[in-house]
């Protein structure tokens, strides 16, 4: 691995041509959203809006058009998922299907699986939510205890599951559970299957994070019956359908704009005249900011390409993550503008919102120290 | 005496400022009875004059009363009452007993016994019964004075991070308790070195307690076999968060033990400097090692790493202060600055601008 | 065009811009023969148009030749005679041959075709047959002009924190060799962003090269029984610096492409501010994972840092061009922001205003 | 272990009242110092200097007085020695002598050799360097190979040490070899010896650095014969004996103070109207330096009552350091005043020479993840 991997690549002019349309959408669907609100990023939810995006057609974009998606390439999918966040849409509710469990059930899943779930998620009318975490395992996946045994009807789930984002709203779950006995290689006897959130023997716990907001779940499986088709790809083979999944969920734009909303509210703030602290530290985080755009779309490219620039990803989500958690780090030192729970100004509440936030950035799809250790692996040090 | 208070405000912290206590008052709940139990102790009273209804303690033994409240993210303006008391008894004015605070930004002018303005960032504004302030602030006399809350015309509430009560408190003609001219001796801006000097305490206190809750949790935490604490990048973390929060708890002390008299407003500006700086990375690092557990509700690491942020920029950040030493460091030049530093206790920041959003 | 390139640079350095040969020519010795196979290859002349004796090579594909003058510490100016022929080229005069740099400080004016005044901070400017610079800055009609270094009346020798030449040329009624006037699509500060532009894919280049020596040694340096890159806080910090040089790498390589025709302000301002970051970052991982050993003269690392070092400040430290962006985008305010960030190409900082020490 | 360790302390009466009087001698003596020169802090060598600082009774004054010391306390020195720092003075001569071997050799040293050794210490006129890295060695004193092994006349002396500072100029070196065979505990089979950089056998060679001095030196010994009382301290206890003097090593100012001419150049460069990042960034350093300046107090208090505060002497060292390092990157970044070896302004090159040595400045006395190790260990963790 080297970092000439990172080679600029611009997005394509039929992808591009895209934005002029999303914004005008956004503009006529997000005319008055409050900067509070806009602050939620990815957390915020609003199925309406899912199903009107789903209208548009780009929830799903990149799924083959005979499930409902418009085979998109990366580059046009990128364009409107960069919109939708630094225009601070509620793009929760739909987040995860169009992200990570279209992808998986395209690539992993059977043609009746896709026929059933793709279309659905195309309409933005289909929510998942992903299994992975248990109590006591933490970045350590292969500790997972939870397990679904062969019987009569298929499968039989047990088990628990926590830090599950969105599971109060998601239909489905796509949980990694283990199917076979520990394993020798630690990543072995994994499986992922499809789980209706419906069924009985399902509890969901809503867990409150410290700013009273309710994004993460304990999921409770109890002699939870699966159909034999909830298996999604090969028996055993989860840890390495997990890993492929990973890629995607490691350079995109979520990965840096959590708290673009704060910076505009400070830019906002600040005013045309700033001083020289203030006029540096503004200038020094747009300067990252592009630079970590052309890093993503670059690791995009190559996505495009059929590359597994796992690597440069993870470069990619670390520094994404510095950012964005530097961002109310910086604002709270240009402005005498104290972070306030309630009164003050919008951007005084956006600081609050997003100082709180901002911790659990870097706990998204692998720790920092995780994230390091696999680009030292890639240069060949482990 | 230091022993004594520390042992005391312990014991009574222990007992009735507990997690869910805490917890329960944010947003604005009010803990009728640890209040009690700290009026009962007297603290309120401490930095007053004997003459004045006070014990007439030093702010140097009233360092470890501030931290404890930070250590236990006390959701009772303590600090503020001592504050207030030690202003009134400087302008001769008798301590008071009940809810006190104060406001260092105000607004306010003084007429025929009676105050017009506002007054913004009250800790505790809507459940204090009397107020501290300066009014007149620009003018040639300002004048120290003590009103009652009830005699406001209006309130605007607000929270800070931590949900502690940080409220606006408008005034039309409303008669002041008592008034006296602020002693030439002290800047208008002495509530503000005073909070900053309070929350600069608080900042080490809280990191004190959050650096003891996350070394535990590391050495008790188990991933990949072992315990967390033994991985070499979480050690080196704690190893920065333990040097962070002795920063932060010398630098306060300092800040306080030179302050024993007047208020050193270098040593102070440096305080508030160092623990706002020590309580981020403090926090982040804290936040880090926890992981997921410690974004929870129910975890009481949040308890002390919201009121870093909100302590942290209270009374100035640390790009004002900062940049107020730094002016004073550059009027004195390259030449000057070695004698600046080691002569500290003497020197004092000239006025302040500050920056509003 | 640009793999051609690189090759045959590289193959060039490789052979003549040996660590022996940067060390010797640090304090001012001139490397006769690289330069010499670095004129018969042309490049110095590649920016200009065909029309005047160049090859008409867009900054695209010239990236890779700035980067591999950094990755060898390559001690002449070649990227200033391509800069220099560039800028040339858009006044319509003929393309130079021999050693020739640029001056982006200058306080020269023009009379008569003659010049007066001085230029700072001139790469190589005690070895240079011909500067470019732009005379007039400040009036209605900026002209640039093409003067012999041997008509200077003198000179003010100085080295960077890397032992290259940076000289100041007094000039008193100094005939020109040529002149004419800035176009008028060209800033007066284009030397400044092309020297900006310069050093930013420089420090991509030795980043690179020093990322490669410091984690080679950290995979062969053993300690306590295992190699250092073993230890998760190296590795860390390996990581750390990865990602530094990979920001830098795509950093100026977007300010290059994107300055294809014209210099793009913002993506340039943006480079030097992402390069001069991570080159102060890998210097500092780069030293501290030596050890001592990096410390030494014989060791080729400092060769690379002590270049890090300078080719940050110059034509605009971190600072300064932060600032320039921060304006920008204040400006436009928190509304404007996103549309800014991503039609970034067609953006341009407005004149800026030079801080001096 | 516990942060409560640090203490606010101040200065004595009796230890201040010297601060008056060392500053006029360094008036007197040091009037026309350039700042390029006082940059140098500790290594700037002037053996006419050192023999001034012995004739006022401020080199070894924490000595006892039979030996020509003052038996002044730890505060005493601490007054002089940050003077001398903050002035930039010349003092790398006598440094080693007056820091760790005149204090080693009074603590472990037999009468004969306290004799024999400290007056000329205390005059100024006997410098001292340490040998203890090897090559290969680095932080791994415990694989050091150089041996003495006993013969008629005492010791035999062979091996090679490197990174030895000021070996050039010093009379003695305080070397810790290997006496014993490698034992299971990796740190016994080692003394300390006082070896006469005089004798035959012995060859030094200066290294250069990447600024161009030579302060580190390369030391040979080929055959030494070493007196029978050579030996300091007891035979096999040479590790116990270092780790006893690194404590003296790690909290004093020169922890702090080595970019202090720097500092000084800079603020006089930006002059009396600092903007705001210059103000900010000037007075958060001088916040720092006010912060790591009382934590060296409260460890000198701590020495001072007899205690043995390595945990909180790590914590000074390790903020120090990170505090002298950040100097040149913050200096580079509040003017536009590019560093230079030759030319440009006296702040020019004062930046230049700092920026080149400042990478070394965590080398002295143990690297960052070293000393994070001693603070982890102090807090349980390992």
């Amino acid at each position: 691995m080297s970092i000439t991997q990172f080679t600029y690549s611009t997005i394509p002019v039929e992808a591009e041509s895209l934005r002029h349309e999303v914004r005008a959408f956004l503009q006529d669907h997000l005319g008055e959203y409050p900067a509070t609100s806009r602050a939620q990023s990815w957390m915020g939810f609003d199925a309406a809006f899912s199903r009107q995006l789903g209208a548009r057609g780009w929830v799903g974009m990149a799924l083959p058009r005979q499930y409902g998606g418009a085979a998109a390439g990366p580059f046009a999918r990128y364009v409107i998922i960069e919109e939708l966040l630094a225009a601070g849409a509620p793009v929760s509710a739909h987040w995860i299907a169009d992200r990570q469990s279209g992808p998986l059930i395209n690539r992993f899943g059977t043609e009746a699986q896709r026929e059933r779930y793709l279309p659905p998620i195309c309409r933005g009318e289909s929510y998942f939510c992903i299994g992975m975490s248990e109590p006591n395992s933490g970045s350590d996946l292969a500790s997972i205890k939870t397990s679904a045994s062969r019987n009569y009807g298929g499968w039989l789930l047990n088990g628990q599951k926590v830090w599950t984002t969105n599971a109060q709203h998601a239909q489905f779950m796509i949980a990694l559970v283990r199917t076979g006995e520990k394993q020798a290689a630690r990543h072995e006897g994994m499986s992922q299957f499809i789980v209706d959130l419906s069924l009985p023997g399902i509890t969901i716990r809503p867990i409150r994070d410290l700013a009273g907001g309710e994004h993460f779940n304990e999921v409770f499986f109890d002699n939870v019956q699966l159909d034999a088709d909830a298996l999604v790809g090969t028996e055993g083979k989860g840890w390495d359908q997990v890993t492929a999944e990973l890629a995607f969920e490691r350079s995109g734009p979520e990965r840096f704009l959590s708290c673009i909303e704060l910076l505009k509210t400070l830019i906002s703030a600040i005013g045309r005249h700033p001083d020289a602290l203030q006029g540096r530290e503004i200038g020094r985080l747009s300067a990252k900011l592009l630079t970590l755009r052309n890093m993503s779309l670059s690791v995009t490219a190559q996505l495009a390409a059929g590359e597994h620039p796992a690597w440069a990803a993870s470069c990619v989500k670390d520094l994404g993550n510095l950012f964005e958690q530097e961002i109310p780090e910086v604002a709270q030192l240009l402005l005498e503008a104290e972070p306030r729970q309630q009164g003050g100004t919008e951007h005084a509440q956006v600081l609050a919102y997003l100082t709180q936030m901002a911790p659990s950035f870097s706990l998204r799809g692998g720790t920092r120290e995780i994230l390091r250790g696999i680009i030292a692996r890639g240069m060949g040090l482990r | 005496m230091r022993e004594i208070f520390e042992s005391t405000i312990e014991r009574l912290l222990t007992d009735l400022a507990t997690p869910e206590t805490v917890l329960s008052c944010e947003g604005g709940d009010w803990p009728a009875e640890l209040w009690a139990a700290i009026e009962e102790s007297g603290f309120t009273l401490a930095a007053a004059p004997e003459s004045l209804g006070g014990a007439e303690i030093g702010w140097a033994d009233l360092y470890v009363l501030a931290r404890a409240l930070g250590r236990f993210a006390a959701p009772v303006p303590l600090g503020e009452a001592m504050l207030g008391n030690w202003l009134l008894g400087k302008a001769g004015i008798e301590a008071q007993t009940g809810i006190l605070s104060f406001a260092a930004e105000a607004n306010l002018s003084l007429r025929d016994g009676a105050v017009d303005g506002s007054l913004h960032d009250v800790p505790w504004g809507r459940h204090a019964a009397t107020l501290v302030t300066i009014a007149d602030r620009n003018s040639a006399t300002p004048t120290v004075v003590l009103l009652a809350t009830e005699t406001a015309a209006s309130q605007t509430l607000s929270l800070n991070v931590a949900g502690e009560p940080r409220d606006s408190l408008h005034f039309s003609g409303a008669k002041v308790l008592a008034c006296a001219p602020l002693p030439g001796s002290l800047s208008v801006e002495v509530l503000q070195l005073g909070g900053a000097l309070l929350r600069s305490a608080q900042i080490a206190g809280a990191l004190h307690a959050l650096l003891d809750m996350t070394s535990g949790y590391a050495s008790e935490r188990t991933q990949f076999g072992r315990p967390i604490g033994a991985f070499q990048a979480i050690q080196q973390q704690l190893a920065v968060f333990a040097e962070q929060a002795a920063a932060a708890s010398i630098a306060a002390e300092a800040a306080f033990a030179e302050s024993d008299t007047d208020f050193a407003s270098f040593t102070i500006a440096a305080a508030k400097v160092s623990t706002a700086e020590a309580a981020s990375a403090g926090a982040a690092i804290a936040h880090s090692v926890h992981g997921a557990i410690g974004f929870t509700q129910e975890y009481p690491l949040h308890l002390l790493s919201r009121r870093l942020w909100a302590w942290r920029s209270e009374y100035g950040s640390a790009s004002l202060w900062s940049q107020r030493i730094g002016q004073m460091v550059c009027d004195g030049g390259g030449e000057g600055y070695w004698a600046l530093l080691t002569g500290h206790a003497c020197q004092q920041l000239s006025a302040p601008e500050r920056k509003s959003a």
